[in-house]
């Protein structure tokens, strides 16, 4: 019973949106006395015109991916985390302690253990905020924003009392050994004959965040638990009807979302810092949120809305280095295009959807038979 | 054509972000020469202003805060021919780097010694940022030049927080004076970067007096703020311009004796420090020179002798 | 902790507290709408940068809020006509504006005075001064009472009053008016609402629109009441903190008021006591820091039970049977 | 003929593709009562929502008593005098009910006046048409009896001369009806045009002066009432000869399957619901549960599909069911092959944005049939579905469309079709064919019938007298929790029912 093709809905709709919000930050650097159309050139040439732009693209997006997927995966039980930023910081201190304090042979191994590292201290720190949501029904949104200063203090006090090298002036841990450097996707790309740029920090948790988006996809609409989730993010006395634990499910589905959250460490801290600093999530948390929802919690969309933010945040980066364009302008860019795909849809769909109406209409008017309505595979929800 | 890497808090910082500009701007206007320059966003950009600077044929580069020195240790050996500069380093061991530190220590030792003779009250306060070690080093140099000078001074130190929010809030620098003047203290030393413009406004207003920190903030509100404890960023910015490709490399430490740090004294606070104060801390000063004192740096063995964190 | 000391920290929470109560009840106000509103924090910053803005050129306080209030609703009307009008999703709708906020204020900051997102210091007429209740300084002497009065209540901006008479006020519009009935079934039932023949629209703008008032409020009482002229990103995350206290209170305006000041007081207790030394035992800086935020859930775990939203909250209002 | 009290011309209705409504035209005339009726989807809320301003109609007029009337919104409607209670009621849970009947028709700025003047106004109505209610009460702690008064009264108050009401008596008791009947008799007496919308073909004989029949967006006809009869009724909105009564031979009743024993089950509120009731139901037969909703069925049916804890003792096949703790969620319940198909399909047995084929799914979805490997067997799903459908003629016969947009009725088959193709060896069934038109409620019963007589044991719960007649061969009453006896279906009647309903007769069976 679609009003519009599917294709329409999925490609149509954002495109105008995206362009809507490009129009209006070209007045925005206009009105800042800039030229729109050199800055667009610079941020799509820097950001996309050289596999060292796509490097840095790809490592933000990646960061992105993650917590986005966190973000998702907790939505489709209809928990909001706010607290991805939180789960992050945990995961890195996680990574961290599993690169520092084991010695690794190889970074393959090693890459296995910062995983598990991550994902159970991102997990532990979801873990909280779950069971008093499950169990105390305490709201989960003010707690896992709690969290998150929490978690800032906890990794304050552990970098600058306790992981510090001594007499460092930096609150930072020391660097990881060689032998968990990941590596790049120069590295990774070299044998395949491709030249990858050397110095750009993408590496290889870019494939570990796609294998995610996949194996959150099949974890949603393919298995049994995925499906539960659902039921019981679109109906809590549905899901208690079809025998679905709610307290089992809001605890699967934010550990499994803190999990998320921390894996992203393997990227940020292990693969680009390659040790801890304090400010290493660096909001990355709080752009998930954006993500998910502009990627309507499935994760191909958030796939393709986190190389959408890697782009804002390399292309930006390219304008802060040649321009004099401030940096706080990429915000309002951020803001911009959340604001046109993800609030303000509505605003492209309903002329858009009038337009196809006529033009069905007229074709049913000269005796035409309508399309069929199309067939969705998959419906994300939201 | 030079480059300036300014670091995360942003080139107007009220604080050594905008010294290094100040610096910058100040070799452009006399020389009518140009730099580039960037405002970090986020951690994984370290590296990357670095490289496209380098690549672009900058030279020096010049990096502002510690949290460089890592990048730069992997960074600057690829570009041998480009010399970078990074303020507040002093551990790397690579040839094309001029490291320029500060002892902020001493120059916090003679505001603190400042302190002590002001205060009527006998009790000092000092307000850091985000709680850091280079923080504590600051507040650790100031006790022990209020001790040197009286003592049974007591002294309350405050940290903002433990995010990066700490140095943009003045409303919690604001009530952390409060705080402070309630518990008696009429010297505040703020080394808290946006959040201090809270301290020395509620300072201002409540009629006691503070201590600005690596500009000079005096001017901020005549005749209120104590002095301010200068961290000479823009000179070392300015000299390393000025040498441009013939820059020296190597370890620098600026003290008191390079006129690296010091303590601000103008029209704007003439009338709060007394000859006696003058001549005192200039004793000091001459002191630590000579090494007749010696100020304790919290680096040493991450502990202050004069201060609990 | 002696009697002054006391004092003084519920002062400080007096102070703390405020922003917190003015961005919890514009909350409460749209929330209870059906408006979910995390936007609640780039609402107060742009309020903040344009009342020090205004205050800064004109010298007049009262023009920096009215300044404050008008751009706090047009982020607030942006809100509603993403939320409302074009029924998309308010969460998201938040977040752009938190984003939007955060970005325009340090580039028209920029852009105007060239000084890295700041407005210039206020002087004089550019700020809130304290205001001394009558007979402040006589009863200072009068034992317990006295500086209760004098120390506590006396010597707040005009602004902290207003917003501790906004409690009252709010719960008498919210249950003792005919809009406020409307405003509440709006956001329990809107089909309820439109059958009965009232916009729902024109209820949901309303309550966004006072939320977008209460908020450019609570940014002016930051930038030019507490603080002196705006500084970036000086709200610091309080739009959150009143979100959270907004759910801690479950929607209703004294318990409000009872969160906002416990949050207020937890944070000045943190300020206050840094460093406690228990017998040999430090407590870390980073611990006391904390507090606040783990006493909160731990608050919640134990004596708050679920809180329910109101029941249409979040949802456009689409008609149907 | 006297002026119309309404009269629509050629009013036509889309939705996107679909067509709601196709150029309808109707009058009802003054101080009578207009029946509306015809299949799930057919149109009628569509334009009853149409003249009470809720939709705009696309093309067509309105008359109000001779006088074209625009109607662009609800408050037009009721400034014509027009009043509807809707299908699914448009009341603020939380607000009491004097303050969801000033809502929208406030006195004044301040409450209080409001509310006085209100609460002496509803004295007068509930007087004049005994409508009681308590003023004071919230919506959430009264039944859905009382919360149509409320919206009876919300109209009356407005002073609506033209009432109209959807499906009306989905929801209510057969006493509750009748007291339904009554006002709106008195009503008419008093002048007023009432439209009524329901499935029910009796009500519509009863009750109704004049009825119209829709079909497919599309008036079919209008006749008076005493000229027609259900059959003829049936007939042109189905479009097909429609049996009105089940059709089953004796029981037979084998061993018992389902056995209960003193059970007790208290709510969320700590209220005990059920208060030690002893219950036995055998292979091939039903035992319709009867009583006023709210009397302790609906948390029995709950218990038993493992949605709630009880006390007590309940065997099955011989073998105790864990009432509390982990063995009593509907998994297990499931895994011991109880079927339920629960009482409001929307809540709890459908998952409204999954499709079809994920719902046939629903609470079997750890199945080994819907399982391959770690995944869920789609595909094997979706064949399934297919059959179901087809089968069970759901219409759209289309899995892929989202629950939320097939018809009640077929959402109803899609829960039937999932439970009884289990073939469980007890199914719980509560109010199986609430607001589902008649011809979908024929089916629905053939199906549960076939079902017994395969030699399964059914407990059914229905609010619905005629249809605890139609279909149980024992009949149990259930007052305040408890059984007020057990009758056989031919031994018994309407009237000796509905007092023990109300726990004025019978003896503890
Ligand atoms: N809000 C809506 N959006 C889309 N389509 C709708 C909407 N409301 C009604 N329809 C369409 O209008 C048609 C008529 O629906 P309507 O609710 O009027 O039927 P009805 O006769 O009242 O059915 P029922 O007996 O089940 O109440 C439906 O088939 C449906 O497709
Ligand atoms: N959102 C929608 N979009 C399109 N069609 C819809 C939508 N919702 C309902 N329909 C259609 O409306 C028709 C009637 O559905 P409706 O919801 O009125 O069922 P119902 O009989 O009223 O259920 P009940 O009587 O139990 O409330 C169905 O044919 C269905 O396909
Ligand atoms: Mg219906
Ligand atoms: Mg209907």
């Amino acid at each position: 019973m679609d009003r519009m093709p599917k294709w329409a809905d999925v490609v149509l709709i954002p495109l105008f949106s995206l362009i809507l919000a490009a129009a209006l930050s070209a007045l925005v650097i206009l009105a800042i006395g800039e030229d729109p159309v050199a800055a667009v050139k610079l941020m799509v040439q820097g950001a996309l015109g050289s596999t060292y732009g796509w490097g840095y693209t790809l490592y933000y997006a990646t960061n992105f991916m993650f917590t986005g997927l966190a973000v998702a995966v907790a939505f489709h039980a209809r928990l909001f985390n706010i607290g991805g930023e939180g789960q992050a910081m945990l995961g890195g201190l996680g990574v961290a302690l599993v690169c520092l304090y084991i010695p690794w042979p190889h970074w393959t191994l090693a890459l296995i253990g910062a995983c598990t590292g991550a994902m159970l201290f991102g997990a532990a720190w979801a873990a909280i905020p779950a069971y008093l949501q499950a169990k105390r029904g305490s709201h989960i949104v003010i707690t896992t924003i709690m969290f998150n200063f929490i978690a800032a203090a906890v990794l304050n006090y552990m970098l600058v009392n306790v992981m510090r090298p001594q007499g460092s002036m930096d609150p930072a841990s020391a660097r990881f050994p060689e032998a968990v450097h990941l590596p790049t996707l120069h590295e990774l790309l070299l044998p395949l004959g491709i030249n990858f740029s050397k110095a750009a920090p993408a590496n290889v948790s870019l494939i570990l965040a796609v294998i995610a988006c996949v194996v959150v996809w099949a974890l949603i609409w393919r298995t049994r638990l995925g499906y539960e989730i659902r039921a019981y993010g679109h109906s809590e006395t549905g899901a208690l009807y079809a025998g679905i634990s709610p307290v089992r499910i809001t605890m699967v589905a934010m550990l499994i979302s803190g999990a998320l959250a921390g894996l992203m460490a393997t990227n940020n801290v292990m693969g680009e810092a390659e040790r801890l600093v304090l400010n290493s999530t660096e909001g990355a948390g709080f752009i998930g949120i954006a993500v998910a929802l502009m990627g309507r919690s499935h994760p191909f969309g958030v796939f393709l809305a986190a190389i959408l933010f890697g782009f804002l945040y390399q292309g930006g980066a390219e304008l802060a280095l040649w321009t004099t364009i401030p940096r706080e302008l990429i915000v309002v860019i951020q803001a911009l295009v959340i604001l046109f795909t993800g609030a303000l849809d509505n605003m492209v769909r309903i002329p858009l959807e009038r337009i196809f109406m006529s033009i069905s209409n007229r074709r049913r008017n000269r005796g035409e038979p309508a399309p069929l309505p199309e067939r969705k595979p998959t419906q994300p929800s939201e | 054509e030079p480059a300036l890497i300014f670091d995360l808090g942003g080139k107007f910082d009220k604080s050594f972000n905008e010294a290094a500009f100040n610096g910058a701007k100040r070799w452009a206007d006399e020389t009518g020469g140009s730099f580039r320059e960037i405002e970090l966003q986020s951690e994984a950009q370290r590296e990357q202003a670095l490289r496209r600077f380098a690549e672009a044929g900058a030279n020096p580069v010049i990096t502002v805060g510690f949290a460089m020195a890592d990048p730069l240790s992997t960074v600057a050996p690829d570009y041998p021919d480009t010399k970078f500069v990074a303020i507040d380093v002093n551990w790397l061991d690579v040839p094309n780097i001029r490291q320029v530190s500060f002892a902020e220590h001493e120059g916090s030792y003679l505001v603190g010694m400042m302190a002590a003779m002001a205060s009527e009250s006998d009790t000092i306060g000092f307000i850091g940022g985000m709680d850091v070690p280079l923080i504590r080093h600051f507040g650790c140099g100031y006790a022990q030049g209020a001790k040197a000078v009286n003592p049974d001074v007591q002294i309350i130190a405050n940290m903002t927080g433990t995010t990066p929010a700490a140095w943009n809030d003045p409303v919690k620098g604001s009530e952390l004076t409060k705080a402070q003047i309630s518990q008696g203290a009429d010297v505040i030393y703020a080394a808290a970067g946006g959040t201090g413009v809270g301290v020395l406004q509620t300072a201002a207003d409540e009629g006691i007096l503070s201590i600005g920190v690596d500009s000079n903030q005096n001017h901020l509100h005549p005749g209120k703020v104590l002095t301010s404890m200068l961290k000479r960023v823009d000179v070392a910015v300015y000299e390393a311009m000025e040498a441009g490709t013939d820059m020296e490399t190597g370890v620098f430490t600026l003290g008191l004796a390079e006129e690296g740090v010091g303590y601000a004294l103008d029209e704007n606070n003439a009338e709060l420090v007394s000859d006696e104060m003058k001549s005192a801390v200039d004793q000091a000063r001459q002191d630590i020179i000579d090494g007749k004192i010696s100020v304790v740096s919290y680096y040493e063995n991450d502990s202050c002798p004069a201060l609990n964190f | 902790m002696d009697f002054l000391t006391i004092i003084q920290v519920l002062d400080s929470t007096i102070r703390l507290s405020t922003p917190l109560l003015l961005a919890c009840l514009a909350g409460l106000f749209s929330e209870r709408s059906g408006v979910f509103d995390i936007g609640l924090e780039g609402k107060m910053l742009i309020a903040a940068f344009f009342s020090a803005a205004i205050a800064a050129v004109t010298g007049s306080v009262w023009l920096g809020l009215l300044a404050g209030i008008a751009s706090s609703m047009v982020l607030a009307g942006l809100h509603g006509l993403a939320s409302i009008t074009f029924r998309g999703n308010q969460l998201i709708s938040g977040v752009a504006i938190n984003f939007l906020a955060a970005g325009m204020t340090v580039l028209i900051a920029q852009d105007w005075f060239q000084q890295g997102g700041r407005t210039p210091s206020l002087i004089g007429g550019g700020r809130f001064t304290p205001i001394e209740l009558p007979f402040a300084s006589a009863l200072e002497e009068v034992p317990i009472l006295g500086p209760i009065y004098s120390e506590l209540l006396s010597g707040h901006s005009i602004l902290v009053y207003f917003a501790f008479a906004a409690v009252p006020a709010t719960w008498w519009i919210l249950f003792r008016t005919r809009f406020g009935l409307r405003l509440r079934a709006v956001g329990e039932n809107p089909a309820a609402v439109d059958t009965a023949g009232v916009s729902v629209v024109g209820l949901r703008y309303a309550a966004v629109a006072i939320a977008g008032v209460l908020c450019g409020i609570a940014g002016a009482y930051l930038a030019t009441a507490l603080q002196a002229g705006f500084v970036k990103d000086m709200t610091a995350g309080r739009g959150f903190i009143a979100l959270a206290a907004l759910i801690f209170a479950k929607w209703r305006p004294w318990h409000a008021m009872g969160a906002c000041l416990l949050f207020g007081f937890l944070q000045a207790i943190a300020l206050r006591f840094q460093n406690i030394d228990l017998g040999g035992v430090v407590i870390p800086v980073q611990a006391m820091d904390a507090l606040p935020y783990v006493l909160t859930v731990v608050i919640l775990a134990g004596f708050v039970g679920k809180a329910i939203p109101p029941r249409a909250g979040g949802e456009p209002y689409v008609k149907e049977r | 003929m006297t002026i119309p009290a309404i009269e629509l011309k050629g009013i036509s209705k889309s939705f996107g593709p679909v067509q709601a409504n196709k150029d309808i035209s109707i009058r009802v005339a003054p101080g009578t009562i207009h029946g509306i009726i015809g299949e799930n989807g057919a149109g009628k809320s569509t334009l009853m929502s149409i003249l009470y301003g809720f939709y705009k109609a696309d093309s067509g007029e309105i008359w109000i008593n001779g006088k074209k009337t625009e109607i662009p919104d609800s408050q037009a409607a009721i400034a014509a005098g027009i009043g509807m209670v809707f299908q699914h009621f448009k009341l603020v849970q939380n607000f009491t009910v004097l303050e969801n009947i000033i809502l929208g028709a406030e006195d004044g700025g301040l409450l209080n006046p409001s509310l006085a003047k209100a609460r002496g106004a509803l004295k007068d109505l509930a007087d004049e048409y005994e409508l009681n209610v308590d003023p004071d009460a919230r919506i959430d702690a009264i039944g859905v009896g009382m919360q149509q008064r409320v919206e009876i009264l919300k109209a009356l108050y407005r002073q609506a001369d033209i009432l109209i009401l959807d499906e009306p008596t989905g929801v209510l008791t057969p006493a509750e009806a009748d007291q339904l009947f009554r006002i709106l008799h008195r009503l008419k007496d008093e002048g007023k045009t009432i439209v009524l919308i329901t499935h029910k073909l009796r009500e519509v004989m009863e009750a109704t002066d004049t009825v119209s029949v829709m079909r497919r967006g599309q008036m079919t006809a209008t006749v008076k009432t005493s000229e027609t009869s259900p059959e003829q009724l049936a007939e042109l909105m189905v479009g097909r000869k429609v049996l009105l009564r089940v059709d089953k031979v004796p029981a037979q009743p084998g061993k018992p399957i389902l056995e209960i024993e003193n059970l007790r089950v208290t709510d969320n509120k700590g209220v005990e619901r059920v208060k030690g009731i002893d219950l036995t139901v055998r292979a091939g037969e039903i035992l319709g549960i009867a009583g006023v909703a709210g009397n302790g069925q609906s948390e029995l049916l709950e218990v038993l599909g493992g949605m709630r804890e009880g006390m007590g003792t309940v065997r099955v096949n011989g073998a105790p069911l864990e009432l509390s703790g982990k063995g009593a969620d509907g998994q297990a319940r499931r895994a011991r092959h109880i079927a339920h198909v629960p009482e409001d399909r929307q809540r709890e047995g459908l998952i409204m944005d999954f499709h079809a084929w994920e719902n046939v799914a629903f609470g079997y979805h750890r199945d080994p049939a819907y399982r391959s490997g770690i995944f869920m067997n789609n595909a094997a799903l979706r064949a399934d579905t297919e059959r179901k459908i087809e089968k069970f003629d759901v219409r759209p016969a289309d899995g892929w469309l989202a629950a939320k947009n097939f018809s009640g009725g077929n959402q109803q088959k899609i829960v039937v079709a999932r439970e009884i193709e289990r073939n469980p060896d007890l199914l719980l069934v509560g109010q199986p064919t609430r607001g589902v038109d008649i011809g979908a409620i024929e089916f629905i019963h053939k199906q549960i019938v076939a079902l017994r007589d395969e030699g399964k044991a059914v407990l059914l719960v229905s609010v619905e007298l005629e249809e605890i007649f139609g279909l149980a061969d024992r009949i149990a009453v259930m007052f305040d929790g408890r059984i007020m006896g057990e009758r056989l279906p031919d031994q018994t009647n309407e009237k000796e029912l509905g007092l023990m309903m109300a726990g004025i007769a019978g003896e503890a069976a």
